[in-house]
This record gives C-alpha cells, structure tokens and sequence, in this order.
C-alpha cells in the first residue's frame, strides 16, 4: 500500500506545535485538507520564474503559464475521465461553480418549474436556488432522508415529475458521509429529461470519479479540499450543454470580438471565464491533482475507511455519544459527526483544541440537515489519506478529557437524550 | 512575516478553568430566565450565523425598570451561561442601566478599559473567554440581542 | 528616494534568463506584475503553519487563519482610505467586482434606465452592462474622448441625463494611460443621483487614493496587477449601498439562517463572500499592500513618470512610430502603447522577446477603444517602480532590431500613416 | 517540478530567421487575393479573440473547382502571408484537394506526420512557425476560417 510516514513528511504544517508544545492532530479536513511541499513549491516556482498574465501575451513569460495553466485542463479531464479537456471550467471553489449553473442555466427556467435538491444539502447547494428562486418563479423541492441517514429513493422517484428541470445533488454528505448513488439518480434524470448536478466537493478528494460512467450533466469540486490552494474550483459539464448555455461573467477573456453595439461570444470554456483567472493556483492545483493520482484515489479510499472503522470502535465505548451516519465504516468513509445533549459542541472543539487536535464544531454548513437531525450543532472528525491510527487514539483520549469536564457519563439522567439541552 | 510566525507559533496555553470558571457551569447546568412571561415589552432573536448559536429574548417592564427576562435558544456552555447572567442582572434595572452593564461586557471582551463603576456581579467570570478569540462572539450573543430588541423591536407584543 | 537596487532584489524573476542567456526585461506590468519574496514567502508560511478554512472553526489553526483573513480588509481600508474595513469585499478581480455590482445594482434598474460608460473602457467595464442589457431593457451610452486621448468632459456632461443611474468609469485608462478626473465626475453623478463605479485596476497599484476623497461610491482593483497573488480583487462600496443590495452569489459565509422554506442574509461584508474564500491568497495580498506602502505610492508614481518620460524622449527617435495618448509623461505614467503601420505589434512582440523583452501587443481588452484609435491592435510597454532606465535603453535597442527587421524607416512611403497595411 | 523547471528555463532561443522566411515577407508586403470578387459562393469571416486578428474569406466558384479567392482583414504578418499563401494556392483546386492542403497545414504546424503526398509549394515557409507556439494559430487562422466557410456558409451569395 503506501508509506503512510513518508506521505506525512511532505506536509510541513502536520510537525507545527500547537499551545508551544501540542502536536497537531488535524481532523478537520472535510473543511478544507492540508498542502504536500510539491503543490506549495508549485507556487514558488511560478511566481518566481513565468508568471505572466495569459492568453494575451505573445512573450515567453505569457507563454510558459498560458501552457502551464491550459494544460491543466487536461490533468483534470484525466482525474475525473470526462470527454475533453475543454469541459473543464476554473471558478473559485464548489459554491461559485454552482452558482454559475444556477443564474445560466436559470436563465431557461419557466414559471412553475421544480428544482430537485436532498435534505443533505450544504448551504452552497441551497441558497443559489433560492436566490434563482427570487428572479423566477420556480418551486424548489428536498428529497427526504431515511432514518438510516440515507437519500429516501422511493419518495425521489415520486418527487421527480414533468416540471423537474434542474437536479441537484451532493455525492457525500459532509455531515454524514453518506455517498449517494448518482448512477441510479442520473438514469431517473434522463428519463425525465431533468439536468443532473453532482456537488462532488467531499467525493472528488476521496474516491475514483469518473464523470462519463456516472452520468450527470455537471460535477463540482474544490481544489482546498483536495491538497490544492484556496481559490480554486472545478465546474465539468457536458459540453453540447456549456455550449447552449448563456455566459455567466462578462469581461477579458470570456469574448471573442466587442464593439460599441454588441459582442461575440468566445468558445467554451473560456467564455465562462472572464477576467484574469486565478493561474499560480491553477497550476498548483495540477500538481495536487498529480500528487493525490500517485497516492492513487483508491488507496486514499481504503486507508479512510480503516480510520473511520478504527474510530468509530473506539469512539462506541462513549455510549451517551451520539453518532450521526451508517454504522458500517465503509458507506460513511472518512467522517464522524457526533454530538452529546450535555456537552456543547463548540465547548468539545475548544477543549480537544487544548491538546492540539483540530475538528469543527457547528452546523458545518448544513443547518436544514441539522434540523431534520434534531440538533442545532454537531462535532464533526473528518480524516483525510495522512491520518493516522496513533491520531486517532490521542483524538479519542482528549474527548474523554472533554467529557470529564463536563462530567458527562456521570449526568446518567441525560445519557442518551438527543435533544439540546437548552433548547425548547 | 517573522512577526506572524511569532504571533503563531508562541501563543501561551491559556487555561480551561480560565474558560470554564464554576459559576459558567452552574449557570449552564440550571439557567435562569427560563420561565415564560404574561406580557412581552421588549423582544429580539439573535443567532451567529457563523456557529449557528440562537438567542430568542424577552423582557417584561414595570415601573421603567425591566421586571422579568425570559431567554431561550441553543448555545454552548459559554453563551447559555451568559444569557443566564444577563436575565439574573437586568432583573430590576432601568433601560440605561441595563445597557451600561451590556458596554461593559463588550469593553471587557474587547480588553478595552471601562472606568464606569458597576455592579457586575457575575459578569466578571465571563473575563476568561477573552483569551479564547473565537468564543467572544459566544459570550456576547445574549447581550446583543438584548441591544437589538431595544433598537429594533420596541414594544413588540407577542402573544 | 528609494533604493531600485535594493528593492530589484525582492523579485527574483527579474534575474531569470530567457532564451537560456537574456536577462528579462519585464515591460507588461499594466498586464500583470511580479511579486516580492515577502508575498511569495506569506503563501508559503500560511499553507505551512496555518492553513484552516475560515469563521466557522474554533481551532486554533482556524482562528488564526480567521484573524489573519480579516486584518487583510482592515489593510485596505488604511490603502484606501475609506470609512470602514467592512466596506471591504474580496471578489477574484476586477472583473468580478464590476460583475458582481452589475448584478446586485442591476436588479434595481428599470426598463429605460442608463449606464453611462466611456470609450476607454477595458471590456471588464463594458461586458458585465451588455450582460445585464441582456437582462432588463437598459441603454448604454458612452462618453466619447477627444483627439489628445482625454475625456471629453463637456459631452459627459449632456451625457448625464435623468435615466442615467449608474455611471462607471475607468480610473486609468490602460492602454493611453489617460488618468480621469474622478473627483469632477463624482460630483456630477451626485448632483444627478447616479451610482458612480470606478474601476482602479490600473490606478491603485500606481497611486495613492482616497476613496472618501474621490466620492465615488464603488471602486475595484486587482492583487495581481500590484504585486499580490493572482485570484484576489477588491470590491469597495459605501456601506449603506452594500447594505441595501440583493446579494450575489449564494453558499456558505453570506447567510445567517438557512431552513427548507428560506434564509436570512449575514451582514455586510461577509453578505457578499459565498463559500470557502481564497484565504491564503487574501492574507498574501495583504502583506504586498504593506510592502507598496513601504516603498511609498508617491514614490511608485514619481519612479514611473521619470521612467516614461525617459522612454519617451528615447523612442522619440522613431519618427515613423505612433504613440497613443498625452506627450505629457506625467498625465501617463507607466504606459506607453504604440504602432507602427509596416510591422504589426505582434511581430514587435516576437522579435524583441527574442532578447528577453516582454511587451504586450494586441487590442488590451480594449476593442471599441481600438476602433475609435483606427487601429486593430497596438503594441504597449508598461513600467513598474522596480524598472530601471537601463531596461528601457535595452527596450529601444530591441525595438530599433525589430524595425530593421522590418526595414521600418527605409519604407519611407509609410511613413506616418496610420492605416494598418493590410486592412480594408 | 523540476520538470518544468528544465522546461521553462532551457529552451534554446529558435532564430528569428525562421520565423520570418523571405517568402513570408514578401507575401506579407505583396499579398495575393486583395481583388474583390463579382460572385460569393463561400464565406467566412474568422478572428482570434486573443489578439484581435481579423480575417475576412471569399472564395468563388467555377466548374467545382475554386476559381478566386479573396482574403482581407487585420493582422500580423504571419498570418497575412499565411491568407496570402492560400489565396494563391487554393486557386484551381477542388474543394477536396483544398482541404488536404488545410490539413496538411494543421499536421504540420502541431508536429503530426502527415503521410499525403501533395504540392505543398510556399506553405513550407510557414514550418518555421511552429517554434513560435504563440504564433502557430496566427499561420491557423486564415486555414480555419476557409474551413469554417466551407461548413458554415455554404453557398453564401453577398452582393
Ligand atoms: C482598466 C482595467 N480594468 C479591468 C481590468 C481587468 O482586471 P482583471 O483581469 O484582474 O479582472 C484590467 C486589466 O486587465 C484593466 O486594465
Ligand atoms: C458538500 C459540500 N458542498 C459544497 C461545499 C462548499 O465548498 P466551497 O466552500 O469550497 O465552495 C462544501 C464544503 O464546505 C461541501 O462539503
């Protein structure tokens, strides 16, 4: 397999001591992952060697990042095995990609039309269509969840009728882990004619994707959640779609000729990307997309479900903790959320953080998820392919710490309870 | 750069018990305010967006002074403890000077110095959440709250 | 004065070879310009130590990733003089900013309504107000410039009409280098009740503003083009204007409540910034702000006009050359762009990159502009406080290769006329 | 990375000369198809959003074969000799052997062999381009728009 203290020598930041003297215990990678030493030299090297502002230039400089830059394109067509490079869109992370969807494809949107999301959307995946909803006249719909945290499939059937135009799922949920079936959804999808788009943000890191096999019209992801720089995303669309599609941002770039009247369109992909793009981040994010493929998504896969396996059995002798998510590791790779009635959250995060180990504590994002969980806050570990067995255990004993705290085990009237303490 | 590197790498560990003083337990274990009101004079509903924290407050007058709190929501130790102090302290008191005990928590928070001289009670066990950054914001929910019903929502009947 | 010699130093690229053995010589800074080992050494140091994905975490990497992020606005504000850091919104350019207001703005226009823009716009300032034409039945009209490449000011003023609710204008103009008397247009816009736009692209990095001072009520630039990382803009606005517009884009940061019926927006600025914000980049630009404020913006413009009248003089030498835009060095600091009928710019471009001079040639995003100069594409030099005069000698040197190339000057039949050679 | 290092900083300096045949310049001072044509069968007006180059195309037709050709617009001299090149070129060829010659000029300029044996006359001038990759869609342009006329605007009649 592969040498998981050789991997973690390439991430400088997972030596950094917290408090002075605290190893850091970074668990909080379903927010944004760490860097390896390539993609952050990447950087290096660009700014000091060619970088120039592309597509325009006709010296050397424009031309090595113009290269640099398109080439990676076709890094990502190979990551996700989508027909070609110029499917490839840049924005600046998951939440732009599908707003640009939301505003061009909703362009074609009539009154009364339906847009499909799930109970387990991220905020990113919720407010574009509500914002759509504020320019048109469209009904937006949520497909349940089961109590076994996962989609509801024989209420989607039902929910997919003649009006659903637009459907928008996430592949992983990042409160539950759970991975939605996208293939079965894409063939429903086409039979309604409905256009399918996957919000791949906590998939694309962590599995093989491969956009052709899966069968929806567009897939998201962000470059920080996959060992690339902030400021990076990733829109993939089917090309005769992009093709019909209204342009999103105007500006450099995006435009083929501009006089005083009118303009002309440039050709896809560029005319969805106007202004000086985001190129060093670009270019590093090609070189994480090199690193994680030589890992090999696979491996990345297998290691986080034996973490996630590792952890829940350690964390099943907390019995008043309650675990959001399937109980088999396999279908919730890579993330624990977890919350307990007496012990607040955000008061576990800033008592675990003590000892320098990193989780989130909130709503992570996804407050109607929270909702229909019954809480309003949960704490969420989430692993990423340089974890490791020994974190885990410094993890799980540091919760106990926290639960000594708050004497929790010792409050038996609450064991078990899950609704908020406070709340009403 | 040399300066961030300092500024990030040699932080002292401050104290949980700095955090987690007894008196915010106690106030987090059996809150105060927690019994409904007849009449609602003064009302708000303050959330952060960034935690999903919620705060519903209300307060009931008499004779200019505020006569009962009521305060529920969801929070963490450190807002919850605090929204009790506050329906504990602002029993009893006028408007203005409900409000100077609410600038003086802020001041605190904010380790600006506040010469006025006040009664605070219990406040002063908040004192340690200053060296917690991201708990400030905790810490202030309630009292913001209580300063956007009284600009926001003046005498808002709720049945 | 300032130290060039010292501060060449900062920029290791300028010491890259081209071609294997010639030094750069680095003249397309009004495109993009390089960075110093600081703002370089800010990426590295951030994704080393502290990188976290931002506000929603309680870790310590998060606060101080959080922290670092924000003081970055605190940081314009002092750059820009404006009243408030939360006036500050970071977008990924200046085409980003200028869409985002033609957007959130837009919504507000009425059938009928003017957008009043100039003939010197880059297309980043003229595309996103087509786009909206797109949307609602508004007219675009644009003020014309006279024959010594200014605005013509006394058409502006018929220009203002009634219908006239957003004025947006170009601060620099980056290919005449034409700087526009802001303060006198802000207080026409006032008088008229019109929102005045600025675009700063090519004034911030180069001279100091005030934003209060100038009045406008939105102003916009780029990291990129004053020695930040690229994927960084700004959006300024007066607060009560930010305060009252629909926001943009939808996702995580810009809401405060999320339920499956609707949601509340967070405040200003956070209202704007949706999902994970190129936060290594932000804190990066902030740290090149301190750097140009070290070296002083009255020191950068001072350097930049001896620099361009020095070019000036030198190319003057080239009688058969057209030179677009004032004789006056000082009312065109930085930016010299030129053409020349018997060698298109491109092939300037070419031959002088052939000893390690990079120019820009083309039509600079800048088409109608293009049109009303006669001319398809230009060639443009343009300087930055860390060129020097012997740069500018190479430049000539090169230039006078290019036109012996060419035989420019033996085709004395040319001479002086501005046609370009093969247009109709 | 070290790749691209290697990449970047050792590519030997290709000479200008190679660029700039003598046939080019001589093409681009003196180009062919200037003269208007009575008739239009195909047309195409093509540009390169990058820079702005512009290239109007005409041909007209006789007994299938291209009888004229007309190219104008702006551009560099690359790709005002390359419009020159074809205008001269196509003439007399059937629609069939044009497009091997476009073909012909794309493999050559992306480094493809292209096996086809035909008279490929002053096109060989335009080799020395590809060393120029920012100028290879610059010796493209008139060849694409031809293309673009044949399958877009069959048949055109402009007055
Ligand atoms: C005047 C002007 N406006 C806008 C822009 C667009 O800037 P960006 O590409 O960074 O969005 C530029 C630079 O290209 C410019 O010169
Ligand atoms: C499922 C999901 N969708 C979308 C996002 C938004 O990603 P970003 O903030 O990079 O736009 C996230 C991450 O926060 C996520 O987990």
């Amino acid at each position: 397999m592969f040498d998981i203290e050789k991997i973690r020598k390439d991430f400088s930041i997972l030596e950094r001591k917290i408090w002075d003297d605290k190893l850091l215990v970074y668990l909080d990678n379903a927010a944004t992952t760490q860097k390896p030493k390539v993609v952050i030299n990447a950087l290096v090297e660009y700014y000091e060697n060619y970088n120039a502002n592309i597509h325009r230039g006709v010296h050397k400089l424009a031309e090595e990042a113009t290269s640099a830059y398109e080439n990676v394109r076709a890094k990502v067509k190979s990551f996700l095995s989508c027909d070609e490079a110029s499917e490839v869109i840049f924005t600046r992370n998951t939440t732009e990609s599908i707003n640009l969807l939301a505003y061009s494809l909703g362009e074609s949107l009539n009154d009364g039309d339906e847009v499909l999301l799930t109970e387990m959307e991220h905020h990113s995946n919720i407010i574009p269509w509500y914002l759509l909803r504020g320019r048109k006249k469209i009904n937006i719909k949520f497909i349940p969840i089961t109590d076994q945290y996962e989609l509801d499939y024989e209420k989607l059937e039902k929910l997919i009728v003649k009006g659903t135009k637009i459907i928008s799922i996430t592949h992983k949920s990042n409160v539950l882990g759970t991975v939605n079936d996208i293939k079965k959804i894409a063939k429903l999808a086409k039979d309604n004619g409905s256009i399918l788009i996957v919000d791949a943000a906590q998939s694309a890191p962590h599995m093989k994707i491969n956009f052709t096999d899966l069968g929806c019209d567009f897939l998201s992801f962000s470059s920080h959640k996959m060992c690339g720089p902030t400021g990076v995303g990733v829109l993939v669309g089917k090309k005769e779609l992009l093709e019909k599609m209204p342009p999103f941002l105007g500006g450099g770039e995006m435009i083929r000729k501009v006089t005083f009247e009118d303009f002309t369109l440039n050709d896809v992909p560029w005319k969805f990307e106007a202004g000086t793009p985001n190129i060093a981040d670009v270019i590093a994010f090609g070189v994480a997309i090199e690193y994680i493929q030589k890992i090999g998504l696979e491996n990345i896969h297998k290691h986080e479900i034996e973490l996630t396996k590792y952890a829940l059995d350690k964390l099943s002798k907390f019995t008043f903790l309650k675990i959001y998510g399937s109980s088999d590791a396999s279908k919730r790779a890579g993330i624990i959320t977890f919350s307990n009635p007496v012990v607040h959250p955000h008061d576990i995060a800033t008592i675990i953080d003590q000892d320098g180990v990193a989780i989130r504590a909130g709503h992570h994002c996804a407050q109607p998820l929270m909702k229909r969980l019954g809480v309003s806050a949960t704490a969420r570990a989430s692993f990423y392919f340089y974890n490791t067995e020994e974190e885990i255990d410094i993890f799980v004993s540091v919760l106990q710490k926290a639960f000594d705290y708050f004497e929790v085990g010792a409050c038996k009237e609450l064991k078990g309870e899950s609704k908020e303490r406070v709340s009403k | 750069m040399i300066q961030m590197k300092e500024k990030t790498q040699s932080q002292a560990l401050p104290h949980l018990d700095e955090l987690y003083k007894e008196i915010i337990l106690e106030h987090y274990r059996k809150p105060c305010g927690r019994e409904p009101l007849d009449k609602v004079d003064y009302h708000a509903e303050g959330m952060n967006p960034l935690c999903g924290d919620e705060v519903r407050l209300s307060l009931c007058m008499k004779d200019k002074k505020i006569d009962k709190v009521h305060i529920e929501g969801h929070g963490c130790s450190i807002s919850v403890a605090s929204g009790s102090i506050l329906a504990d302290m602002l029993r009893g008191k006028t408007i203005d000077e409900a409000k100077r005990v609410s600038r003086y928590l802020k001041d605190l928070m904010h380790d600006k110095s506040n010469k006025e001289k006040i009664d605070i009670g219990d406040l002063e066990a908040l004192e340690g959440v200053k060296k917690f950054p991201v708990r400030i914001k905790c810490a202030l929910l309630p009292w913001t709250t209580f300063e956007e019903a009284l600009v926001g929502h003046e005498h808002v009947e709720i049945s």
